[in-house]
């Protein structure tokens, strides 16, 4: 068990709270567990990784010829994300454990969140960029799963499908930018595209890729523009809150800035991209959070201007500016993921989250309301506390980086600005919350959570005192080894301490502090009209608008080309079989030369019997039962041309599909209503009409060229190797079961897939109200007979399934023969047991037959053959003499089933069903 | 002298085929056309056993089996149509005696 | 007895047409044929508990060839009518009562009826009491129904036990 | 010898066959018209199967039993049929039967 197992360990152990909960097995306790093995697992190897600042590596070839592999890394950058990830995710399972009603803390939460934690830890370790992008979409789908866990509230599926619509796109961007470098550098493998890195970076494709990933990055990590999507994750349950959207998930991008830096960065392009996205992230999103009245909107709303102080860093050109972004994301994350729970208890002990009717808690919830306190300092950037230090660190990066635009003071005012105002909204939270006159009207009476519910925010807490007072002691190693694996390289000595003297980034920081605190006290007077307009977030107006205008422009198309007519797809659809097969066939028809084609005088007649017949069909098609006779005498036609040249197999496999074909046809057109009046104008007709000529002629033309070609056709091959492989001398059987298996193994699951389809269908039809107009009874001369009939054609069934190998037969064919006796029966109705069970048993056979067939494939797998090698094996029996058993056998068996049960799954109930349209009141 | 005979069996055999084909046609009630469709069958049939005989292949008749079988569940499903209007029968119908 | 072997008649006939249609000279198709013979009745034994019980088997054979000559002149019959008379018969429509009870034998009488060209039987009453016959061509029914009475069900109440 | 025994059932059962169609087409009413199928069915097939069943015997050598069986197959199976359709018949004509037997008082 070593690093490797990480990812699995959770993705996998999502699959164990449900079905344990069954077993009175709290999922909690199991997901605390997952997360607990996954934090031993990784602590084990803080030695190598943090201490000396070696590299794991692992790799396991998983699709080769794509190039990607399930190569993993650990190193300092993936080490401290993945101590994030399990880390506050222990402490997140905890909390929910307590923070949701019992029958809320069940499967559907446990299971998605640790799908979550196995999905980001694979971001952390995933060496192959292509694996990056699986476990990022994986992040995705969870964290839908999770923002949308109260199904109930609209706001939450909103939010849910806001949020997977954005980070969808940009995980779209980023498999097309990694792709792209893939193409470029040749391989997916970090360490190549790390060591081909200048070679990326001189590409004349860089911009392209680079803006691709920023793409992903920017969504994923809510940067401006595309920050609008978190704040409504926030109707996400708070412990999903504090988890994704504000430690781990939304640290994804970042992340992923992090890895690319080696690669990516140092560019111009970067620079001005990454730098920019975040000083404006960072503004606005301090700016906005000023003004949100919900508590957790305004932590939402710091998150994302936090995550925009990270990019900055992150797109500086210092050498320090990666290892204070590191600092600052693990800082963030510590103190966000408190301050969200501390707002949870808040919310779970008042019943609301609305700033303006919260005031004066601290004296109900004293402890709560420090710890509170305290994060909220530490958000701030007081010193003593681990956000102080971290903002230090911003402050001398911003003074050391070069101009933007030319200007050096840029930068350095923009973050002291930011800083302002961030300051300003942790006051005003602090303020409005626990100062002031003891709030009225509260649903519940606040006062101290249960225990348990408040000792993860005391650990953070802990832990930011901690980290502020000794930051070397703890986190120097593990940042600087981080920060090391992040450049690739060598990075200048800089302890993290909590003095460096009277310099100005300390000047800035105080004059944050003592304008914040300003900014506060004078907030009405200077945004008074600002509030209202601000009031309706512009973001979610634009997606919306965006949404819904897509939508609408969709609709009028379909109106404008009448696409819900059926007729107009066929019509596309011939007409472009037509064109195609005129560019294809006609340079082709040119440069065949006529060979004789006078096919003798018998096939001349069937055909022309087949065609009479066809036309039968077209022109009675108003009167459903002569169409059905007439289609019936083509299969016959054809079943004779079979058999005229002689293709027995051909033929009694055309034979038993028509007669399971006119069985269908006559359980179908009770239900037909009157064909309407065809009411095509005389132009469209015309169309119709030359449309058909058009795909008659090409077919016919590909038929005549097939034939007159003499291509070297795979049949020679098939026909030699059928006895030596495939030990049958039924070719045909052969290679519908051996050399083709596969094929056949996805028709059959197909055949499976549509009857299941159908079963529902008609479960839901079959419920209305059964007819009740009597039947003449079923004749007694027809029942004595049946149970014979059937007999007989179950036995011929058995015999053309075992002799399928060798000569005309097999499982398809036994299959429709066994099904034509059991629907014969169904005929005559029989007075004791109804032969078709309820349908809902046929999915159960079809499952079986589906399942059988699979067996011998994955059989042979077992003894380290291809899927669905035949094995074959001779029985010398004593009195028999020498039976040939083989593998294929099962899977024919599988066939038979699957066929059998998808007849009986359809006609009985196609039978049963009550006749007539369903009438208006019966639809709702 | 088989092949003669054979050629000669063929075309009487396509004869009847033919007068099944006209009343199908004709045939003024749809039971009728049901009546011509299971006489073709059969016709069709013979056709398959003089072809066995005649080219001597054995395998063939399996088919003939089959094609009695095809007659018999397609006349009969027809037939039952047009009698009960309803495919098969009506499980919700009163569970009388057999 | 019954619980193990529901049908006795029908698996023997099983039997005989697995062994014809495979290949009599091997043992290893005789075995499968026992096999299968028993199987499959004893897996459809819950449909239809049509118990078919004969009495004497040799009868069966000779009213068998009685029944194959009967064809073999009715057709005769019926193909002189057709040319002959060209569409210009006489059908009728007679009842015959029946004095068989067992729904088998009655399947019997009717499948021979309608066997023999010239005579299709067209419905048994609701209480199994009459058996409807359409006949293709005869100037006096009464004869006909006198004669299927005395040449089949005769011979059938011998057959079949009630 | 079996070749020209053979020859004369093909051509007499293709023959028996062809008076079957011929009759459905020419017979005016529907209920005499259910006799022609029975005609080529059991004299039209019969012969040839009984053909079929001679040549195997002389020319390849083994009494197969494939003919006895499919014409017991049709000896069950083709009165079915005429019974099916007479039936259809009787329930769309209920009221005007061509002309009733002694003893018919009902239906």
């Amino acid at each position: 068990m070593n690093f490797t197992w990480l990812p699995w360990l959770a993705l996998f152990g999502a699959l164990l709270p449900g079905p344990l909960r069954r077993l009175r097995i709290d999922p909690a306790l199991v997901a605390g567990a997952v997360a607990t093995l996954g934090l031993g697992l990784l602590i084990r190897t803080t030695p190598e990784v943090v201490v000396l600042g070696q590299t794991l590596k692992s790799s396991v070839p998983w699709v080769p010829s794509l190039g990607l592999a399930i190569s993993l890394r650990l190193d300092g950058l993936g080490f401290l994300m993945c101590g994030l990830i399990l880390g506050i995710g222990l402490l997140v399972v905890l909390y929910a454990r307590y923070y949701l009603k019992p029958e809320e803390a069940t499967g559907r939460f446990y299971g998605p969140l640790l799908a979550f934690m196995g999905a980001m830890l694979g971001i952390a370790l995933s060496e192959n960029l292509l694996l990056l992008v699986v476990f990022w979409e994986l992040t995705s789908i969870s964290s839908f799963l999770l923002i949308s866990f109260w199904q109930f509230s609209t706001d939450a599926r909103r939010g849910a499908r806001m949020a997977l619509t954005v980070t969808g796109l940009g995980g779209l961007a980023l498999l097309a930018g990694v792709i792209w470098i893939g193409q470029i550098v040749g391989s997916y493998e970090l360490t190549q595209v790390i060591e081909h890195a200048d070679v990326l970076k001189a590409h004349p494709h860089y911009p392209a890729v680079l803006c691709l990933v920023l793409l992903g990055a920017f969504t994923k990590s809510a940067q401006f523009p595309f920050h609008f999507w978190l704040p409504h994750a926030m109707a996400a349950p708070t412990p999903v809150s504090a988890y994704l959207h504000s430690a781990t998930m939304v640290k994804a991008g970042v992340f992923l800035l992090a890895r690319c830096y080696p690669f990516l960065a140092g560019t111009e392009l970067w620079f001005y991209l990454v730098t920019i996205t975040g000083m404006l992230t960072l503004l606005i999103g301090s700016f906005l959070a000023l003004f949100q009245n919900d508590l957790k909107g305004l932590l939402a709303y710091s998150t994302v201007s936090h995550l925009g102080l990270i990019t900055l860093l992150f797109g500086l050109d210092t050498d320090l500016a990666p290892k204070a972004a590191l600092l600052h994301l693990l800082n963030h994350a510590v103190f966000k993921a408190s301050l969200f729970m501390a707002a949870g208890i808040i919310d779970h002990e008042t019943g609301t989250r609305d700033l303006r009717r919260l005031s004066g808690l601290f004296k109900p919830m004293p402890v709560t309301a420090t710890l509170a306190i305290v994060a909220a300092a530490s958000m701030a950037g007081i010193p003593l506390l681990n956000g102080f230090l971290s903002k230090e660190m911003f402050f001398t990066e911003t003074l050391d980086a070069d101009d933007i635009f030319g200007r050096s003071w840029i930068l350095p005012v923009g973050a002291t600005l930011a800083s302002v105002l961030s300051v300003a909204y942790s006051v005003r939270f602090v303020r409005q919350a626990f100062f002031g006159p003891p709030a009225t009207g509260l649903e519940k009476t606040p006062h101290e959570p249960p225990r348990w519910l408040r000792v993860p925010v005391e650990l953070l807490v802990l832990l930011c005192i901690a980290i502020g007072v000794a930051p070397a002691l703890l986190v120097g190693d593990l940042i600087h080894a981080a920060a090391s694996a992040c450049v690739q390289g060598e990075l200048p000595p800089y302890t993290i301490a909590l003095w460096h003297g009277f310099n100005t980034p300390l000047v800035m920081s105080i004059v944050a502090l003592i304008g914040g605190i300003l900014v506060y006290a004078r907030r009405e007077r200077l945004f008074r009209g600002v509030e209202a307009r601000l009031s309706v977030s512009q973001g979610r107006r634009a997606f919306e608008g965006i949404v819904a205008a897509l939508v609408g422009s969709s609709q009028r198309l379909e109106r404008a080309l009448r696409l819900d007519q059926v007729t107009t797809h066929l019509r596309g659809l011939l007409a472009c079989a037509v064109l195609v097969s005129a560019w294809l066939l006609l340079p082709a028809l040119a440069r065949v030369s006529p060979t004789n084609t006078s096919g003798d005088l018998v096939l001349w007649v069937l055909c022309g019997v087949a065609l009479f017949a066809l036309a039968g069909v077209l022109l009675k098609s108003e009167r459903p039962l002569t169409a059905i006779v007439y289609s019936s005498i083509v299969g016959l036609a054809v079943t004779l041309t079979f058999a005229y040249l002689s293709a027995p197999d051909l033929a009694l496999t055309q034979l038993l599909v028509e007669l399971v074909a006119i069985l269908l046809l006559l359980a179908a057109v009770p239900h037909f209503g009157l064909p309407p009046r065809d009411k095509r104008s005389s132009p469209v007709r015309a169309l119709d009409g030359a449309l058909a000529l058009g795909v008659g002629g090409a077919v016919t033309i590909g038929c005549w060229l097939m034939l007159s070609t003499d291509v070297a056709s795979i049949s020679r091959y098939f026909l030699e190797k059928s006895v030596p492989l495939g030990q049958g001398n039924n070719v045909v059987n052969v290679i519908l079961v051996d050399f083709r298996g596969f094929d056949t193994f996805g028709e059959v699951t197909v055949l499976a897939i549509a009857s299941l389809g159908i079963l529902a269908l008609f479960d839901h039809l079959a419920q209305r109200q059964a007819p009740s107009d009597l039947r003449p009874r079923t004749p007694l001369f027809l029942q004595s007979v049946t149970k014979l009939l059937l007999n007989l054609a179950l036995l011929t069934a058995v015999f053309l399934f075992l002799r399928g190998h060798n000569a005309p037969g097999g499982g398809f064919i036994a299959g429709l023969t066994a099904a034509v006796g059991l629907v014969f029966v169904y005929q005559a109705r029989n007075p004791t047991g109804a032969p078709a069970r309820r349908p809902a048993s046929m999915s159960r056979w079809l499952a079986a037959g589906v399942l059988l067939a699979a067996l011998p494939g994955v059989a042979a797998m077992l003894f380290g053959r291809a899927f669905l090698t035949a094995g074959h094996v001779h029985l010398p029996l004593p009195l028999v003499g020498e039976v040939h058993l083989s593998t294929v056998l099962v899977f024919d068996l599988g066939v038979f089933v699957v066929v059998v049960a998808t007849v009986l799954a359809i006609l009985p109930t196609l039978g049963r069903l009550p006749l007539g349209k369903p009438t208006a009141e019966e639809e709702r | 002298m088989l092949t003669i005979a054979g050629t000669i069996a063929a075309a009487c055999l396509a004869l009847a085929c033919a007068c099944c084909l006209w009343r199908l046609v004709r045939g003024p009630t749809s039971l009728d056309r049901v009546l011509a469709l299971d006489t073709l069958v059969m016709n069709s049939a013979a056709l398959v056993v003089v072809f066995t005989i005649v080219h001597g292949r054995e395998e063939m008749f399996e088919l003939v089996f089959v094609i009695s079988l095809l007659g018999l569940v397609s006349t009969l499903s027809l037939a039952r149509f047009i009698e009960t209007g309803r495919f098969g029968s009506d499980p919700f119908e009163e569970e009388g005696d057999g | 007895m019954s619980r193990v072997l529901p049908h006795p008649v029908t698996s023997v006939m099983l039997l005989i047409t697995w062994v014809t249609i495979t290949d009599p000279l091997s043992p290893g198709h005789w075995l499968l044929g026992l096999v299968v013979a028993w199987a499959l009745p004893f897996a459809t034994r819950g449909l239809f508990d049509q118990r078919i019980r004969v009495r004497s088997v040799p009868r069966i054979l000779a009213y068998v060839a009685l029944v194959a000559f009967d064809v073999f002149a009715s057709n005769l019959r019926v193909t002189w009518l057709i040319l002959s008379r060209g569409g210009r018969q006489s059908p009728v429509l007679v009842k015959v009562p029946l004095t068989l009870r067992d729904p088998f034998a009655i399947t019997a009488l009717a499948s021979t009826i309608s066997y023999t060209p010239g005579t299709v039987s067209v419905d048994v009453s609701e209480d199994r009491t009459h058996l409807l016959v359409h006949v293709f061509h005869t100037d006096d029914p009464a004869s006909v129904v006198a004669g299927i009475k005395s040449r089949y069900e005769r011979r059938l109440l011998e057959i079949f036990p009630c | 010898m079996a070749e020209v025994v053979v020859s004369v059932l093909l051509v007499l059962g293709a023959a028996l066959a062809l008076v079957g169609s011929w009759g459905v087409v020419v017979l005016p009413r529907f209920l005499s018209r259910i006799h022609g199928p029975s005609v080529v069915t059991t004299g039209g097939l019969g012969t040839l199967l009984l053909a079929s069943l001679i040549w195997f015997w002389f020319d390849g050598g083994r009494l197969t039993g494939r003919e006895l069986l499919v014409s017991f197959v049709l000896a069950v199976t083709a009165p079915i049929t005429g019974h099916a359709l007479s039936r259809a018949w009787l329930a769309r004509h209920p009221k005007d039967p061509v002309d009733l037997g002694p003893g018919r008082d009902d239906s």
